[in-house]
């Protein structure tokens, strides 16, 4: 297998040729922050939390869809980084409405834990406080638009694991939902096999079990490695 | 030097909850008791915004027209303003009603949900701001505690701090919700 | 977004469409051609939520990809489109030169009501007169910027519109 | 026509002001008790799953979020068609007192009790539809236990405090909010003092029921809500007078009056004395403070009570069920009186509709009518005395005491107040 050498925060690295930024650093025990990314999906670059600096590179690059290259000299942390990671999560909360503290997930959110993690302290963008609704429709499940990050996780998962592809995108920009087959109520769906791999996946309160009170919704860890596995293992 | 430290705290479109925790710091508060004192706020009669606040805490979004003048008046007044929890930070529950228009929102309580005399009122009461907002959307804000509410350690953790002359740094220490 | 209630498609239609997807398989971005062919040929120009279940089925593509796709491109109509369609500009240049009150003037004059998301959202506009006579549209740009405010009816551009003007365009095609 | 105005209203739980309206001889001709604040629970919760509206609900008041929690997590249960296994029910009950004290206990000493809490209010998580999500552990059990005791010998020594000193206040008693009303409040099916669950019963002044032993969920027949133009706080009347005849009051003092018995040894002992001086009902606004602390007591033996029974630690806490009906009513007590929670929710569990009354709102038209009443007494327009609009506020503050008494128990209070003339030029003022 061809090997490449690199260097991450100036520290020299082996790895495979063709495996990810992310998946090498994270290999070498170098954190980089990400909300889009699961181990055992696709990567699609959606959250951009992951960018990092790359010598001679003018643009930031996303670790989890940029393969290694020889030579390559990264940088996945700096006070640039650590600003424009902040504003990501500040326009994240600025788009929808997290209300953490009425939240089924509050204490169990990856975006809560991030914003902590990355010293965000409040948003500097004005709230944009759109109407959205909440898809109570399936028997055992419940969509809430609200806390939606759009990382896509669950369109991934639903796609790549459980091969039913229910889940998708539709719009785009500040308009983008998540859409069940034709925008149809997630209980009406024909393809949904209600077997809660998107709940399981959904890093925010977005998609919960029903019946789960406030701070309830528990999304364990363990579930996603069953799901890396089912892949192939973590690559 | 020993000038004690002239503390506001208030409360806008909030639950109080906050207060409530600024409370619980219990018998700790008492340690440093000598080194401030609370001008003005729910706690004590003050009626009127004293001059010269040295650190003013507030809770609760901006909601309405009293909200808004409220604030204003202790942004002047003070040196340092605190957003303490979410409300103040992020708008929080207060702002769950954003989404819907204030019409829909007057008639269900005061109409739809009312048997006698079905009125909006308006006589006295401040009117409404179309949104509740989180307080440096509206005055500069100099440091934000979030949480729902805020644990009193925290809140404590910032008052020693700033009572020893330091500006604390919130920053992973402090989540919302 | 709310597709059109349903619809049946006949023999024909079907089999018009099948040829479609026949000549373009295998091709990349074979979807967005098929899509736009049957728009095309569909009386009042729109995507009946039939047809997106039979282009899926047929494509073995998942609906929610398709229905992914038709609200991605602001080409592709999920309703019924008025014989005469006005596309006002909401492009940054055009939005300084009055294409909100365009827009709002247009809309009082052929008595619709905005029933799109949020208040004062920039969001895509697409109504259409009871009547089916107009469906007024926006759009993000047209790439005339130097005409602003640009209003396209009937896919001929106006630059430098007024609400005069626009109100004389559209009496001529009442 | 002159316009005084105290804004705001302080130390108080909420935003209010008062004004006051002074005839051609500076009397007060009348007088409004405006609540400022209004939020939209009712309708910005349409469209949230019900399950969800305990925690929601409990942001309604930092002071007794519990109390709401409860009332919410009732009308879930009802919506569920649940029944909450005992030991689930007991936990309830034990958290509520727990509030109870704590909320009291604010008014009096604020420095004193949240350790009985024991960081159960910490964890929003453990109140739920269907009973709450932990079982209790023997651990903590005992460690409540141990704390009983100094809490009672504190409220016992209040309580003595407090009857010392409630012979100075002769004149505040006769005039503090002591005037006609219904009381209205939660009674167990003996007829005794509950806070948690029960039936409805109300008295009219002369200490006659006027309905006993109603199920709250009627409370659409016995209760109607009328809207003031002066204030964002709805005022409920007991719909069989009309409005506004159907005056009441809620709260320790309207709960202490209802109910036959407390059903505790220390605290009908309390309640017997207090009967003896104050006779049944007892009406002065000033007697809230008397009753809360006898509330005091008999939350803390009946969490004693409940604690010693072995069944409390039983691990089935939770019943668990979907949406089984598309509505539920939720009635329990709060520290400051009784909260009615009513929701409709669609077959997917989304609310579609709510109305909440609050222990507050209940006590709106009493509150008004204690301010016309102790104004009409104490202020005279011409000429501003010490004390006189304090008194005004101390009268709402005997409803509405959150933290009313956090810093001062029961006295001399700072204030600043101005009498404007109609042309808003200041006619008088006075400082302390």
């Amino acid at each position: 297998m061809d090997r490449v050498n690199l260097k991450i925060n100036g520290q020299p690295i082996q790895a495979r040729a063709g495996q990810s930024l992310l998946a090498v650093a994270r290999d070498n025990g170098i954190d980089i922050p990400t909300l889009c990314h699961l181990d055992g999906l696709s990567g699609v670059g959606a959250c951009r939390l992951c960018l990092v600096e790359v010598a001679g590179v003018g643009r930031l690059l996303p670790a989890c869809t940029t393969p290694v290259q020889h030579d390559m000299d990264v940088r996945t942390d700096s006070p640039r980084l650590a600003r424009y990671r902040r504003m990501i999560l500040e326009l994240l909360f600025s788009e929808r409405n997290h209300v953490c503290a009425v939240c089924v997930s509050n204490g169990h959110c990856d975006l809560q834990a991030m914003a902590q993690s990355q010293g965000m302290t409040h948003v500097r963008f004005p709230y944009l406080y759109p109407p959205l609704k909440v898809d109570a429709s399936h028997r055992r499940y419940v969509l809430d638009h609200n806390r939606c990050i759009l990382c896509t996780r669950c369109v991934r998962v639903c796609a790549e694991v459980e091969g039913a592809h229910m889940w998708d995108v539709m719009s785009r920009g500040v308009h983008s939902r998540l859409v069940a087959e034709l925008n149809q109520p997630w209980g009406d769906s024909q393809v949904c096999t209600s077997c809660g791999k998107c709940v399981a996946v959904c890093p925010t309160g977005a998609l919960a079990e029903k019946g789960r009170a406030v701070g309830e919704m528990q999304k364990p860890p363990l579930h996603l490695t069953d799901l890396a596995l089912l892949r192939g293992g973590l690559s | 030097m020993n000038r004690k430290i002239r503390i506001a705290t208030s409360w806008l479109d909030g639950c109080s909850g906050c207060h409530m925790s600024f409370l619980d710091i219990d018998e700790r508060l008492l340690t440093v008791l000598d080194k401030f004192e609370i001008v003005y706020g729910p706690l004590v009669d003050a009626k009127q915004v004293p001059e010269g606040i040295d650190v003013a805490l507030v809770e609760g979004a901006v909601s309405n027209q009293d909200d808004l003048e409220l604030i204003q008046q202790l942004r002047a007044r003070s040196s340092l303003l605190i957003s303490l929890g979410d409300c103040a930070v992020t708008s929080n529950v207060p702002a769950m009603r954003n989404p819907h228009p204030l019409g829909k929102i007057l008639e269900r309580v005061y109409i739809e949900n009312a048997q006698a005399d079905q009125q909006i009122p308006a006589n006295g009461v401040p009117p409404l701001l179309r949104h509740a907002r989180p307080l440096h959307e509206v005055v500069k804000v100099d440091l934000h505690i979030p949480g729902c509410p805020p644990a009193p350690d925290l809140i404590f953790h910032c008052i020693a701090e700033l009572l020893a002359g330091r500006t604390p740094n919130l920053e992973t220490r402090a989540r919302f919700g | 977004m709310a597709l059109a209630a349903a619809h049946s498609i006949g023999l024909t239609q079907r089999q018009a469409i099948d040829q479609l997807i026949n000549d373009h398989r295998g091709r990349p971005g074979a979807l967005l051609t098929v899509l736009e062919r049957i728009q095309e040929a569909q009386p009042r120009k729109f995507l009946p939520a039939e047809v997106l279940r039979y282009v899926a089925a047929a494509m073995r593509i998942p609906l929610s990809r398709v229905f992914s796709v038709v609200t991605f491109y602001a080409f592709f109509n999920l309703t019924p489109q008025g014989d005469n369609t006005v596309c006002i500009c909401r492009g940054t240049a055009c939005h300084t030169r009055g294409s909100r009150d365009l827009l709002e003037r247009l809309k009082l004059e052929l008595g619709l009501t905005d029933t799109g998301p949020g208040e004062g959202s920039a969001d895509k506009v697409s109504l259409t007169t009871p009547d089916s006579r107009f469906t007024v549209r926006t759009v993000a740009c047209f790439g005339q910027c130097a005409l602003a405010p640009v209003v396209e009816i009937n896919r001929n551009i106006h630059g430098h519109m007024n609400e005069r003007e626009m109100h004389k365009a559209i009496q001529a095609l009442r | 026509m002159k316009t005084i105005t105290i804004h705001p209203v302080t130390r108080i739980e909420g935003h209010a002001r008062i004004t006051l309206h002074l005839d051609e001889q500076g009397r007060v001709a009348d007088s409004h008790f405006h609540v400022t604040q209004v939020r939209g629970f009712e309708k910005f919760t349409e469209g949230r799953p019900f399950y969800e509206m305990p925690s929601v609900m409990a942001r309604i008041c930092g002071i007794c979020p519990v109390s709401h929690l409860l009332a919410s997590s009732k009308a879930c249960d009802a919506v569920m068609a649940v029944r909450v296994p005992p030991a689930g029910a007991r936990l309830r009950s034990i958290l509520h007192f727990g509030q109870f004290v704590q909320s009291h206990a604010l008014s009096f000493f604020h420095l004193s009790s949240p350790d009985l809490l024991l960081g159960m209010d910490s964890d929003p998580a453990r109140r739920n539809p269907g009973g709450v999500n932990a079982p209790l552990t023997a651990d903590v059990r005992d460690r409540i236990l141990r704390e009983i005791p100094s809490a009672r010998a504190i409220t016992m020594k209040t309580l003595a405090l407090l009857k010392r000193v409630v012979d100075q206040f002769t004149e505040e008693i006769e005039h503090f909010g002591n005037h006609p009303s219904l009381y209205l409040g939660l009674v167990d099916p003996r007829g005794n003092l509950e806070l948690y669950d029960g039936r409805l019963r109300i008295m009219d002044d002369m200490g006659k029921f006027m309905t006993d032993q109603v199920d709250p969920e009627t409370y659409q027949d016995l209760i109607g809500e009328a809207v003031l133009p002066t204030s964002y706080l709805k005022a409920p009347f007991y719909k069989p007078l009309g409005y506004p005849r159907g005056i009441y009051r809620v709260g320790p003092l309207a709960r202490i009056n209802l109910c036959d018995q407390c059903g505790t040894p220390a605290a009908d002992a309390e309640l017997a004395e207090f009967r003896q001086r104050f006779g049944r009902p007892a009406r002065g606004a000033f007697h809230y403070h008397y009753a809360r602390l006898i509330e005091v007591i008999f939350c803390l033996e009946k969490m004693e009570e409940l604690l010693d029974n072995p069944n409390v630690l039983d691990p089935h806490v939770r019943a668990e069920a979907g949406v089984n009906a598309e509505e539920g009513i939720g009635v329990a007590e709060a520290p400051r009186g009784t909260l009615i929670h009513h929701y409709r929710v669609d077959p997917h569990g989304t609310i579609r509709w709510a109305n909440l009354i609050i222990a507050t709102g209940h006590n709106n038209l009493a509150i008004n009518q204690a301010v016309l009443q102790v104004a009409r007494h104490f202020v005279d327009g011409n000429k501003l005395r010490e004390g006189m609009l304090n008194r005004v506020e101390a009268v709402v503050r005997c409803y509405d005491p959150c933290l009313s008494c956090s810093t001062h128990a029961i006295g001399q209070m700072p204030l600043r107040i101005q009498l404007v003339g109609a042309d808003g030029q200041v006619l008088d003022e006075q400082h302390r």
